[in-house]
């Protein structure tokens, strides 16, 4: 009852891995495979570097007074904090390393439809993210990861220019990077794998494509803008000139809510996956997850105004938005419902990845529903621009997706290395994070409740318990962090030899070797089944 | 200060339990939620785990339930959205009678001014029982007046008036933040709002009001920048103007408001009125906002029988402030 | 037959259509990215039309005509490039490449002459703009800084498509394209006729008001 | 793709149209019509954009998929103006937006 098995596994064919050795190789490479390692490398760094950040902003506001950066210190923290992770670790994250890695492999091809336009993007986003570090060597931006003009524009004398340039050259290769999944989705499926045959780490990335490719642009050009005039004064959002401060805030958000659902779309695909896998069962309702994906891409580029409630936008819009706001939020509930009716009747294990989908779900769940109180008219008021905001996107962001991106890794760590990770620490460092992870930012909504804003580097007196409390967590948060990199690193090397499915999973990439072999397929496969074909209990038992 | 608790703010503002209703409406729902998830969750991981002998038992899916629970969490987050709405459109409309104070912002400090005078930074006294409307702007960046007691927020921008209003109903000492990012001391512009009983109020007032009224300040400069000169004589005259309906020389008709007054004056050749000649010239660079507060408090006065600064009849707008143009 | 079939795909047919295919996302890209310049002009358009029309008056609409002449022009020039590599005719399309990239190059050398007689008169916001001394300065030199954005982001665009049309020629000349491969032509004649449909664009918005 | 070349009289006959809707425009702005002028040249810019798109990109024998991705750049530009303009053309609305609690001013 496994989905039609593809490849005669007669010959041993070459790892993707083995043959040509070298860092030439390495960067001069357009295998898909080698391109997602690139990136892997390439994400975790940026990743360690807003973890410093993330570590100086937390010691800093273990006390109310600021003693152990100055506020102009303090400042550029949280600005690089903020555009590092975001632009440099978590949009890449997924989509680049798994989404490159996987997707021709789940659809039976030899590689993504451009090879050479996606090293290309490789190139353009560590281009991006040196220009990016030059600004940090410059002295760092002090704007926040927003970017709000006039400041940005006019006010600001730290290096905006850099570090916006850098967001503008990684933009397009985001850009590149959905334009590539979105043709090779179309135009490289194999012989019998419709679009309900793909499994839905697919569908979600084709979705994320589609924002990627239609908001990535405004993003640039608008940033483009904000570097002019800082550096020629041209004067789009120059208040003196009768600019409006709120347009700069509606593109930037145009952009940026959309890209939060790249920021989540593709940990969905995961979690889809890896519930199904676990629980060795079928997706229930696989059409209304796949529909939900693009639901979510559609109507995320409708909302961007709940951003802005309190910004002086007319009231009639932030209705407009606060409603639509909701509307979007339909679809998750619709994944989430089907993840835990999947569960039912299932036969569940617990290896690490299902840890980490478990608790994607919960951290997920509390973050999204937070993030209705924040589309709620009223409460917004009140909760902008607070900690509850912080805590609100902590809790999708790094709960969310940052979960998702360490189960996926962990999921599919067999196949990319060749190698098994140690399991027990496995699991223990999945708890670890978790229960970090809940100390970190669970405060910071009681925080933002009671009046904490945010991007302050000294408070009052009576919010530090909670800041404590989330100091403490992040500690042991980035301890959990830190246990992953080491043992993987280590198993790379020393780890047990992965067998091609250790899972017992469907799936093309479960059908060919681990590590795949370079060209992935010796002959294209043809594909007979729906996917999550796992079997059943009334046939095995007839 | 009262510190309120480890759990809740103080709930000093007339609004305030309404926000607190609202948020308690949505920490209910919201952990009933999850409460609903976690527990289906549990309940499946430990009752499904993986057993010898025991296989998956393949569902498909099912189109009620689909359809169930796109519609069930629709139909409580629209609870939500009127519940917000309506919460909001509270902050949308002062009421009547609101006693102005006139905000200036800008890098790290705010000025406010009450009509009658007295000019506090980084501070603000107000009474007990009456609601306050805020008038602000903001002379460089966006900056943004939160006074987490009130459960109030407004941002605040160069080139633009907005305006916010509450009505403290606990005397004490709260705090005002800055809750806008707006460069270095972001996080050190913030001050106190002092509430107090009505006649203590009266007799701050007095004690603080030296100088003159806002609206005789705005007389004298009206004089000092010869703005007297023209709208004496050939100009439009300008009493009555506030709230009234201007017919522009392209043909449109604009209600004299707050931002209408500042463009006048700083851009003046952007709207000219029906009749008249491009002539005035713009005296941007020459006021302080703080001046042009003050100019447009002398204008408004002029339209006003009573007091400067207690309006007649309802106020609204998030923008524009049209009250005296409803009469 | 020296035209190319990457390994990765299996027919030229799946290869040209993901060429095709890849093209006109980027161009819905770029859609975009022009897209929020001209939202950003309608908003302040609608605030600010006097200044606008003033601001317009600065630019010289002849001119702009003759330019949309030019460019239009080279999109013909350009489409027959295309005809001509279909057919498998390389001479023809040399030509009419090298017809397009002088067409192009005529309407950059308009573009800047205007940038200088616009300096000349000292009409550069940012730097140096004391030559409007009318009604409603700040809204004019804002006008102006639009002006400035789209034609220098509509230029820029030009550049990159010359670029790419010399490739083209090279690549022409070395007899690398024919009856069956020349999708690299008629995408690169794509990206050209949306550069010229921006201008189409532009010349009502910056010159007639 | 492999689309048949199209006939050079096609591609010229465009030209023409072009260069004539270019002229037309210019005198329309020469005429001094105001909005209505205005709101001419814009319809003439359209039919330019469309005769480009049509005649000289073939728009019409590319794959559904090409128009799809053409379609989508367009809608997602209305978005992005359509739900601007809804802020800018608001604000000046009055009375700002109640719900059912008409009784604040009573308060
Ligand atoms: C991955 C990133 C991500 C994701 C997916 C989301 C998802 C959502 N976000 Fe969030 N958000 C951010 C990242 C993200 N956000 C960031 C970074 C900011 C701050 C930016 C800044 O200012 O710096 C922010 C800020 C932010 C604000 C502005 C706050 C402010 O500044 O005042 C708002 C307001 O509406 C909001 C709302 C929402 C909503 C409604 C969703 C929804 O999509 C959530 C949907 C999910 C669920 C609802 C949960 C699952 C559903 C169920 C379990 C079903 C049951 C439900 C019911 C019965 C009701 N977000
Ligand atoms: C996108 C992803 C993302 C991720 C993963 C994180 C991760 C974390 N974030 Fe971040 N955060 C943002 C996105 C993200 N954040 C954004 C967008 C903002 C808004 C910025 C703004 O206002 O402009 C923000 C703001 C923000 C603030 C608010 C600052 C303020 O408003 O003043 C805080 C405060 O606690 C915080 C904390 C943390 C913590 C503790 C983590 C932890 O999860 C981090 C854990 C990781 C580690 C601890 C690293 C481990 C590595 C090491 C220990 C190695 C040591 C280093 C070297 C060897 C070089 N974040
Ligand atoms: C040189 C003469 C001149 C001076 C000085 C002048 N104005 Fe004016 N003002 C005009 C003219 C002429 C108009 C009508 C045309 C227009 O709308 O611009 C006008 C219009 C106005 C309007 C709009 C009136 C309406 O009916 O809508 C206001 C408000 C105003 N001026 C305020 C001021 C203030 C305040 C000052 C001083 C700081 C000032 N003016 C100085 C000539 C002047
Ligand atoms: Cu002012 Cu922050
Ligand atoms: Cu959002």
């Amino acid at each position: 009852m496994t989905p039609t098995l593809v490849e005669p596994r007669s010959a041993i064919r070459e790892s993707y891995l083995a043959g040509e050795t070298g860092i030439w190789s390495w960067l001069k490479t357009i295998d898909h495979k080698r391109i997602a390692i690139l990136y892997m490398v390439s994400i975790t760094f940026f990743f360690l570097v807003g973890g410093f950040a993330a570590l100086l902003i937390r010691f800093e506001l273990m006390t109310p007074q600021g003693d152990l950066v100055d506020a102009n210190t303090y400042n550029r923290l949280f600005t690089t904090h903020g555009a590092i992770m975001v632009w440099f670790f978590l949009i890449p994250s997924i989509p680049t390393v798994l989404g490159n890695f996987l997707i021709p492999i789940m659809i039976g091809a030899k590689d993504l439809a451009f090879p050479r336009l996606n090293l290309l993007s490789w190139y353009l986003f560590v281009t991006g993210g040196l220009v990016a570090l030059v600004a940090l060597l410059l002295g760092g931006v002090d704007t926040g990861w927003t970017f709000y003009t006039p400041y940005s524009s006019t006010y600001s004398n730290s290096a905006v220019p850099w570090l916006v340039t850098g967001i503008f050259i990684a933009g397009f290769s985001s850009i590149l990077t959905g334009l590539n999944f979105i043709t090779t989705i179309h135009t490289m499926r194999a012989p019998g794998m419709g679009w309900f045959r793909l499994p839905l780490f697919v569908w979600s990335h084709y979705a994320t494509s589609i924002i990627l490719v239609l908001a990535t642009p405004v993003l640039a050009i608008t940033l483009a803008l904000v570097a002019l005039e800082k550096l020629v004064g041209l004067g789009i959002f120059d208040p003196a000139l009768g600019g409006d401060p709120l347009l700069f805030q509606h593109l930037f958000w145009f952009y940026s809510h959309p890209a939060v659902y790249i920021m989540i779309l593709p940990g969905m695909g995961v979690i889809s996956e890896l519930i199904a896998t676990f629980s060795r069962k079928t997706i229930f309702g696989y059409t209304f997850v796949a529909f939900a994906s693009l639901a979510i891409a559609l109507f995320g580029f409708l909302v961007w105004g709940h951003h802005m409630f309190v910004s002086g936008q007319s009231a009639y819009a932030s209705m407009v938005f606060s409603m639509l706001s909701f509307f979007v939020a339909v679809p998750s509930a619709v994944k989430v419902f089907n993840w835990t009716a999947t569960l039912y009747k299932g036969s569940i294990s617990f290896e690490t990845p299902m840890l980490y989908a478990i608790g994607f779900i919960g951290l997920f769940t509390v973050g999204g529903l937070t993030g209705l109180w924040l589309a709620t008219l009223g409460a917004d008021v009140h909760l902008h621009d607070t900690y509850f905001v912080v805590a609100h996107f902590h809790y999708i962001m790094v709960g969310g997706m940052v979960t998702a991106y360490l189960g996926a890794i962990h999921y599919w760590w067999p196949k990319i290395s060749g190698r098994m990770y140690p399991e027990r620490l496995g699991q223990a460092s999945a708890i670890l994070i978790f229960a970090g992870f809940n100390l970190t930012f669970f405060p910071q909504f009681l925080l933002g409740y009671l009046g904490m804003p945010r991007r302050y580097w000294q408070y009052d007196a009576h919010f530090q318990m909670y800041n404590v409390m989330s100091t403490a967590g992040a500690s042991i948060l980035g301890l959990g962090y830190v246990l992953p990199l080491v043992y993987l690193l280590w198993s790379f090397k020393r780890g047990e030899a992965a067998p091609a499915n250790p899972w017992g999973a469907t799936g093309l990439e479960w059908q060919i070797e681990s590590p795949p072999p370079t060209h992935n397929f010796t002959t294209t496969p043809t594909v007979t089944t729906r996917p999550y074909d796992y079997p059943d209990a009334r046939q095995e038992e007839s | 200060m009262n510190p309120g608790s480890h759990f809740a703010p103080p709930e000093a503002s007339t609004i305030a339990p309404w926000v607190d209703g609202l948020l308690a409406y949505l920490t209910i729902a919201s952990f009933l939620t999850t409460l609903l998830v976690a527990a289906l969750v549990v309940v499946f991981l430990i009752r499904y785990r993986q057993r010898p002998n025991r296989h998956a038992r393949q569902i498909r899916g099912s189109l009620p339930l689909e359809i169930g629970w796109t519609i069930a969490p629709l139909i409580v987050m629209l609870t939500f959205f009127f519940a917000g709405a309506s919460v909001y459109s509270r902050y949308q409309r002062p009421p009547q009678g609101a006693m102005d104070v006139y905000v200036v912002a800008k890098q790290w400090m705010w000025t406010l001014q009450h009509p009658q005078g007295p000019r506090e930074k980084d501070a603000l006294h107000v009474p007990m029982g009456t609601p306050v409307r805020l008038i602000m702007t903001s002379e460089d960046v966006v900056h943004s007046f939160f006074a987490p007691a009130f459960r109030i927020k407004q941002d605040v921008l160069p080139n633009r008036t907005t305006q916010t209003w509450f009505e403290a109903t606990e005397p004490g000492r709260y705090r005002l933040y800055c809750a806008e990012y707006c460069g270095t001391s972001h996080s050190n512009m913030k001050g106190w709002i002092t509430v107090m009983e009505p006649q203590e109020f009266q007799a701050w007032l007095e004690d603080a009001g030296q100088g003159p009224s806002m609206a005789a300040a705005g007389e004298k400069l009206f004089q000092q920048l010869g703005c007297a000169q023209c709208h004496a004589g050939t100009c439009p005259p300008l009493g009555g103007l506030f709230g009234s309906s201007v017919p522009l020389e392209d043909g449109s008709l604009v209600t004299a408001d707050i931002d209408y007054l500042r463009n006048s004056i700083l851009n003046p050749q952007a709207q000219i009125v029906a009749g008249y000649p491009p002539q005035m010239p713009t005296f941007k660079g020459q006021v302080t906002e703080s001046e042009l507060q003050q100019l447009i408090a002398y204008i408004r006065s002029l339209s006003e029988q009573g007091a400067a600064g207690s309006s007649q009849a309802p106020p609204s707008g998030v923008r524009s402030d049209i009250e005296e143009g409803v009469r | 037959m020296k035209s190319s079939i990457e390994s990765h795909f299996s027919t030229l047919r799946q290869q040209a259509e993901s060429a095709e295919f890849g093209m006109w996302i980027f161009l819905a890209t770029e859609v975009l990215f022009f897209g929020a310049v001209f939202c950003s002009y309608a908003v302040y358009r609608a605030s600010y039309p006097h200044a606008w029309k003033a601001g317009a008056g600065l630019n010289d609409a002849m001119l702009a005509t003759v330019m949309t002449a030019v460019l239009l022009t080279s999109s013909l020039t350009m489409a027959m490039g295309v005809q001509a590599a279909k057919r498998g005719n390389s001479s023809p399309l040399r030509r009419n490449v090298l017809l397009t990239m002088l067409l192009g190059v005529l309407f950059l050398v308009l573009k800047f002459y205007e940038y200088y007689e616009h300096a000349h008169h000292q009409l550069v916001p940012g730097w140096d703009f004391s030559g409007y001394q009318g009604a409603s300065a700040q809204n004019v030199e804002l006008f102006m800084s639009f002006y400035f954005a789209m034609t220098g982001l509509h230029a820029l665009h030009m550049i990159v498509g010359l670029g790419l049309l010399a490739t083209i020629w090279v690549m022409a000349g070395r007899g690398r394209f024919d009856e069956a491969y020349h999708a690299p032509v008629e995408n690169i004649g794509l990206y050209w006729h949306f550069v010229d449909i921006v201008w189409i664009f532009l010349f009502p918005l910056l010159y007639l008001v | 793709m492999s689309k048949p070349p199209i006939s050079s009289t096609t591609l010229l006959l465009a030209w023409i149209a072009l260069v004539s809707l270019t002229i037309a425009t210019y005198l329309t702005w020469k005429g001094s019509f105001g909005v209505a002028g205005e709101a001419v040249n814009f319809v003439i810019a359209i039919a330019k954009a469309t005769l480009v798109t049509v005649v000289y990109m073939e728009i019409r024998k590319s794959h559904y998929r090409a128009r799809f991705a053409a379609l989508a750049g367009l809608v997602w530009m209305a978005i992005l103006i359509g739900l601007v303009a809804s802020d800018y053309s608001t604000r000046d609305w009055n009375p700002a937006p109640v719900f059912w609690n008409r009784s604040i001013n009573r308060h």
